[in-house]
């Protein structure tokens, strides 16, 4: 059985369909990848996920069990945590307290979840800033700490909103490393791109959206091969981000 | 200028008065008067009447039994906040060593502000504070020159009926409109069982927040009630509004009898104008009384200060003359012994005169049991430039040869 | 029941006079985001200065408006740049800029007490041409001075609609108080903007002040009770929204008007809150409100 | 507690200095008003401190804290003068009713933004005010519109909270802020602490951590309704007279927003400081300005504020803490893992 499990799901605002009876499945372990031009619905696609947004119908299956709907702490608690595409620190607190925040997810004293932070910012190779206040940051590293908050919930599924967005190219080679040494450790990933290469390297699988319909999914090279893909989006958006 | 003045003076003053010792001879009396917040504009005024008075007996040589000893006035602010009065009267008797105290105007500071001086037994005088309890709890310590709210509104019925005696005029429908403060609220309390024993109808019975800024719906209200006579108790703000509203939207009443306060402040006469013509108010005092030295009193204050003295300014300025006559009589500082010769003192004539009556008597509860009100109708003055407070009532001290108005002409 | 008819009339009136300083409020809410607890107290001084331009001069109350308004105008834009800019500016990513809204509590403070010390506590009140002039309607009676002040009140609340909507400055006004950063990046200067929008705010309060020196008086702290009323009306005409100040104004002003025919005018002002509450839980963006704004 | 002992020892050595200090002031200081000087000021930090769990670290800015130190007052003097129950038990029913009052006031506006928030709580603190200025009665109990409670003076008893002496004021204040200030601590190093802190600065964040942010905002709330009212009691013990403008106006609400902003809002410390500072220049400006030139004092008051909001906008323990470590000639705690530190980087 699949650890996510969206199903036919659909999103309206007011007139507009944002997300069109998108489906698609996530296997225990992997990593896949979310891609589409902007406004092609993504984001909205994943903020259904993550329980930011209801879905206006279809199903989301996580563990085998209904998601939609529950409100993001909820869907947190269930083992699905979500970083955001603009960073959103505990501005004025330091590192190591915005990783604790997360890691009272799964205890209730505060030593332990000093602990379970610690071992997270070694993990992701912040502990030398750990005293520093989150918002003298430089933006990759709050970016990572983004990444600690959310691993040091301890989740089963990782959604990841646009991670690279603003990067410059060599942060981004830096970045790609951390997201695959994340998987190893058994965190399955969903990751929602702007950046081709980025999720062409680390994607087992991807799914591609526009106009809010899925319209490609597969083996990322399948996938680029694919003529809808090219026609409908790829073209443009993979010769802007060359530079 | 004045600011640098009144900012510089004191601050030398201060600084003075911290490094010396204080002279043996003064005799120490704390006032707690609001000096900023609602109530402020009274307050100043009892300060400028206090500090005239004092003025007055230290030129005049003191206190003769204690050799010449002068007065000194401590002022504070008491924001017509009672935490802060209390907090001031403990500072007043424990830091200052104040002999006696004065204040507080607002009843809502008087009243536990007083029990602060009966803790620590420093006579506390009261020139005005209206509130009946005040005086009713068995205290020791304080002394209240004013007339209390019960006196106030059994007076003004009182008036109404003589009035309607004498001028043959039926009255049936009455009105209560005030302002929804302990003060307000307590006059209408006694105003209920009054009209009721004297048969009026009370058409309406409106609190109001002094607070507001619009009382067209109240003037509304009072106007489709169709009252013969409006009872009134307001501060300055809502007087003036209230008076100025009623007279534009041509509410026809027979009378309006106001309960001093806002409608005695100065301040409300000049705002209000001719919009306040016929309304008859219930005060302590008029400057149209016919008593010795009064009205030479009066021009001093005016030329001082700009304005007539009133119910509270006067009240506060006897109440430098009742203290200073306990002490003549004393002939000693001691706050107990002061306390008994004022449970017992009568002090007549003098500057104490200025009242509209002759003595001041304290009760065994404290009350001075000769305080008696007087009912004033306000009218145009003979220049035509501003208002001017007749007094009506008693018939003994009506001014000569002036007829109230009674009922006013519709408008 | 022609003295309900009278009273909603009479709340229609005072309410857009209302409405008139809390469009101030909101047009400052809308672009920085910060209530200004100031506000009454800058009410307080656009009704000296017509207290003083009437007083001294003796002429008609409405030719204050090119003298108090532009003066306000002024007075807000300076007070903007020169003491709430900094703080502002140190807070400037924070969502809900706290210290500001302590900051223009603190100039009412001063504001407020300075009169004090300056004019004294006394309540002034200054006769006009139009003072006590009414309007008779069968047997109902409207101040003259009211129906002008919300005859000008309509027509400023028009004007500012139309100038945020279609002028340059007033687009660029819309724009930062949609989206600071896109804004700022679209080449306006945010400090300018603010400044402008602050000094639009008070010049609204000295507009009302204009039209209430006829038949209100003036103290130190006369500003008070209109800057509570000021808060409930921007709440429930929603936070930013012009008209929905006015509207929320007029609401407030039949509320108090006609809600105290039925009851003591004491239990009015409950009602008001309750009336602000309920709009709270119902609709917390008000009747007009942006729902980015709550 | 380990924590709270792993301090510098010289820090520890003056904390524990100045609590003694405190402790035996009342020998010290004899004169009864400026005992009741300080008790005001206690009692002032105190209420700040439980201002603070709410504006503090739920990150809004409630502005009608007066009405639960309002409903505090009033019930336990309304049980006292109708059934006789100690004002102590009186103090625990009001806490818990004050709680109520708050979380039902709470329940919809704590999920409002900020400016929201503090017009809600004006509104509620005004409502309350007004309501309890037109009542005179509820069933049994007499709570006289706008004249307000006096209590009659009593014997001095622990039973009926009166006492003679102000020591006695004191040190039941003093422990009812201790208390308060340790249970800051422990709120702050706990779960509850850390995300209430995490909900007031980025909510949205918060709850995709796992966090029901109201939830944590509405515990804040009542905790911090119930110990408001525990002091409203002790208020109306201490002054034995009061009505609804004097507790429950916005002027106190307000003092008691200023005095933590100045202090430092959400620090345990702040609000102590805020009132040590803020409470004397307001006494000290009134008693020699108040006098003379009406309004002064409030302007030096509104000046401070902006001073201080514009130079310190976090309050003035920050400054004041660096002044202290500079005084102790030694770095900060947490300087010396500082990453500019290269030792510190070894780990």
């Amino acid at each position: 059985m699949a650890l996510l499990e969206v199903k036919n799901v659909t999103k309206r605002f007011s007139g507009l369909i944002a997300v069109n009876d998108v489906s698609m499945s996530v296997e225990e372990g992997q990593i896949v990848g979310v891609i589409g031009p902007n406004g092609a619905g993504k984001t909205t696609l994943f903020n259904c996920i993550a329980g930011a947004l209801p879905p206006s119908s279809g199903s989301i299956l996580f563990d085998g069990q209904e998601v939609a709907g529950k409100k993001p702490y909820q869907i947190c608690q269930a083992g699905v945590t979500r970083t955001f595409q603009v960073v959103k620190p505990f501005a004025t607190k330091t590192v190591l307290y915005n990783t604790v925040v997360g890691a009272f997810a799964t205890t209730q004293h505060l030593h332990e979840a000093e602990t379970k932070a610690i071992e997270v910012l070694k993990f992701l190779d912040l502990y030398n800033k750990r005293d520093v206040v989150s918002q003298s940051l430089t933006l990759p590293e709050r970016k990572k700490l983004e990444l600690a908050r959310a691993l040091a919930t301890e989740p089963k599924l990782l959604l990841l909103d646009e991670v690279m967005a603003g990067l410059r190219p060599q942060e981004v080679t830096e970045m790609l490393p951390i997201i695959r040494k994340i998987n190893e450790t058994g965190v399955t990933i969903v990751i929602v791109e702007h950046i081709m290469q980025a999720i062409m390297n680390l994607s087992e699988k991807i799914y591609v959206i526009s106009f809010g319909k899925k319209i490609a999914e597969g083996d990322p090279h399948d996938v680029v091969s694919d003529e809808e893909v090219i026609k409908a989006y790829l073209g443009d958006e993979y010769v802007a981000t060359q530079h | 200028m004045k600011l640098f003045k009144n900012l510089i003076v004191p601050m030398v003053a201060l600084a003075m008065t911290v490094g010396t010792v204080q002279a043996a001879e003064t005799v120490k009396i704390g006032n707690i008067i609001p000096l900023s917040g609602p109530s402020a504009s009274v307050g100043i005024q009892g300060k400028q009447a206090r500090e005239m008075a004092l003025e007055e007996i230290n030129n005049a040589g003191g206190i003769m039994s204690l050799g010449g000893a002068k007065l000194e006035l401590l002022f504070s602010d008491s924001k017509s906040d009672p935490t802060t009065g209390v907090t001031e009267a403990e500072r007043m008797i424990n830091s200052e060593k104040v002999h006696m105290l004065t204040g507080c105007w607002n009843s809502a500071v008087t009243y536990p502000t007083t029990q602060v001086a009966e803790r620590y037994g420093i006579p506390f005088i009261v020139p005005v504070s209206v509130r009946d309890t005040i005086t009713e709890r068995g205290f020791k310590n304080v002394f209240r020159i004013a007339a209390k709210d019960g006196w106030w509104a059994k007076d003004q019925f009182q008036f109404l009926k003589d009035m309607q005696q004498e001028f043959g005029v039926e009255v049936k429908k009455v009105a209560f409109v005030y302002e929804n403060g302990d003060w307000g609220t307590g006059f209408a309390e006694k105003w209920k069982t009054l009209a009721e024993q004297a048969g009026y109808e009370v058409v309406l019975d409106e609190p109001y927040p002094s607070t507001t800024s619009d009382l067209t719906p109240v003037v509304i209200k009072l106007k489709r009630a169709k009252p013969d006579v409006v009872f009134m108790t307001s501060n300055a703000a809502d007087a003036i509004l209230l008076t100025n509203t009623m007279a534009e939207m041509r509410v026809n009443v027979k009378a309006i009898i106001s309960s001093g306060g806002g409608h005695a402040d100065p301040s409300f006469l000049k705002a209000a104008g001719k919009n306040a013509e016929y309304l008859f108010d219930i005060v302590e005092w008029e400057t149209d009384l016919n008593r010795p030295g009064l009205k030479e009193t009066n021009d001093k204050y005016k030329k001082l200060y700009g304005n007539n003295m009133n119910g509270e300014s006067v009240d506060a300025y006897a109440a430098m003359y009742v203290i200073k006559e306990a002490l003549e009589q004393t002939g000693s500082t001691d706050p107990a012994a002061l306390r008994k010769t004022l449970s017992e003192i009568k002090v007549c004539g003098g500057m104490v005169g200025l009242l509209a009556y002759d003595c001041v008597d304290f009760d065994e509860t404290g009350q001075n049991k000769n305080a008696s009100l007087v009912i004033v109708q306000t009218r145009t003055n003979s220049k035509g430039d501003g208002m001017d407070r007749i007094t009506v009532w008693p018939k003994n001290v009506r001014r000569a040869g002036y007829t109230p108005v009674f009922p006013q002409p519709k408008k | 029941m022609l003295g309900i008819i009278e009273a909603l009339i009479n709340g229609v009136l005072m309410g857009s006079i209302y409405g008139l300083t809390a469009v101030g409020l909101t047009l400052i809410f809308g672009v920085m985001k910060v209530i200004n607890f100031a506000h009454g107290s800058i009410l307080m001084v656009g009704m000296f200065s017509a207290y003083w331009f009437v007083k001294l001069t003796g002429l008609n109350p409405y030719l204050a408006i090119p003298v108090v308004v532009p003066f306000l105008f002024y007075f807000g834009y300076f007070m903007q740049s020169w003491i709430i800019r900094p703080i502002f500016e140190a807070e400037k990513d924070v969502r809900e800029p706290i210290t500001v809204i302590i900051v223009t509590t603190g100039i009412w403070y001063v504001l407020d007490n300075l009169s004090l010390l300056f004019f004294g506590a006394e309540y002034r009140v200054v006769k006009t041409s139009v003072t006590g002039k009414i309007f008779e309607f069968y047997d109902m009676y409207f101040l003259l001075p009211k129906i002008i002040g919300a005859g000008i009140t309509i027509l400023c609340a028009i004007y500012l609609y139309w100038f945020l909507k279609h002028s340059k400055m007033g687009k660029a006004i819309r724009a930062t108080s949609l989206d600071r950063e896109a804004a700022s990046l679209m080449g306006i200067k945010q400090s300018k903007i603010y400044n402008i929008a602050f000094g639009m705010g008070c010049a609204c309060c000295g507009m009302a002040a204009c039209v209430l020196i006829p038949f209100y008086y003036v103290y130190p702290t006369v500003g008070v009770p209109f800057d509570i009323k000021a808060f409930i009306i921007v709440v429930l005409g929603g936070l930013g929204s012009i008209p929905g100040a006015i509207i929320g104004g007029i609401i407030v002003g039949i509320i108090e008007n006609v809600g105290a025919q039925f009851m003591a005018s004491t239990w009015t002002e409950l009602l008001l809150y309750g009336v602000f509450l309920f709009v709270l839980l119902v609709k917390p963006s008000g009747l007009f409100g942006m729902k980015q704004d709550f | 507690m380990k924590q709270l002992l792993n301090q510098k020892p010289i820090i520890l050595l003056i904390s524990a200095l100045l609590l003694g200090a405190l402790f035996i002031l009342p020998l010290i200081v004899t004169s009864p008003s400026l005992m009741q000087i300080i008790i005001l000021i206690v009692l002032y930090a105190y209420f700040t401190s439980t201002w603070n769990f709410v504006g503090g670290f739920a990150g809004v800015l409630p502005l009608g804290h007066s009405a639960f130190i309002g409903i505090g007052a009033y019930t336990s003097t309304v049980l006292f003068q109708t059934f006789g129950i100690s004002p102590w038990f009186g103090m625990i029913v009001g806490g818990l009713l004050a709680s109520l009052v708050g979380v039902i006031i709470g329940l919809p506006t704590l999920k409002l933004r900020g400016a929201y928030f503090a017009l809600a709580t004006i509104a509620v603190g005004e409502g309350m005010r007004v309501l309890f200025e037109n009542v005179k009665q509820v069933g049994p109990f007499k709570i006289n519109g706008p004249s307000g409670i006096s209590l009659p003076l009593m014997e001095s008893s622990f039973w009926t909270f009166q006492f003679g002496s102000k020591a006695t004021y004191y040190y039941i204040i003093l422990i009812m802020l201790l208390v308060v200030l340790l249970l800051t601590y422990f709120m702050m190093n706990s779960k509850v602490g850390y995300y209430l802190a995490a909900g007031g600065e980025e909510p949205e964040a918060a709850e995709a951590l796992g966090i029901k942010v109201s939830r944590y905002k509405l515990i804040a709330m009542a905790i911090s309704c119930f110990l408001a009212a525990l002091g409203g009691t002790f208020y109306a013990q201490l002054m034995l007279y009061f009505y609804p403008k004097s507790i429950m106006g916005l002027d106190l609400s307000f003092e008691i927003a200023f005095i933590a902003l100045i202090g430092g809002r959400g620090t345990i410390l702040g609000p102590v400081l805020g009132a040590l500072l803020l409470r004397p220049v307001s006494e000290l400006t009134r008693i020699y300005l108040g006098a003379s030139l009406p309004g002064l004092h409030l302007v030096i008051f509104g000046l401070i504020l902006i001073v201080v909001m514009r130079y310190y906008p976090k309050g003035l323990v920050e400054p004041i803490k660096k002044l202290i470590d500079r005084f102790i000639h030694k770095p900060a705690r947490g300087k010396a893992d500082d990453p500019s530190n290269p030792s510190a980087r070894q780990e």
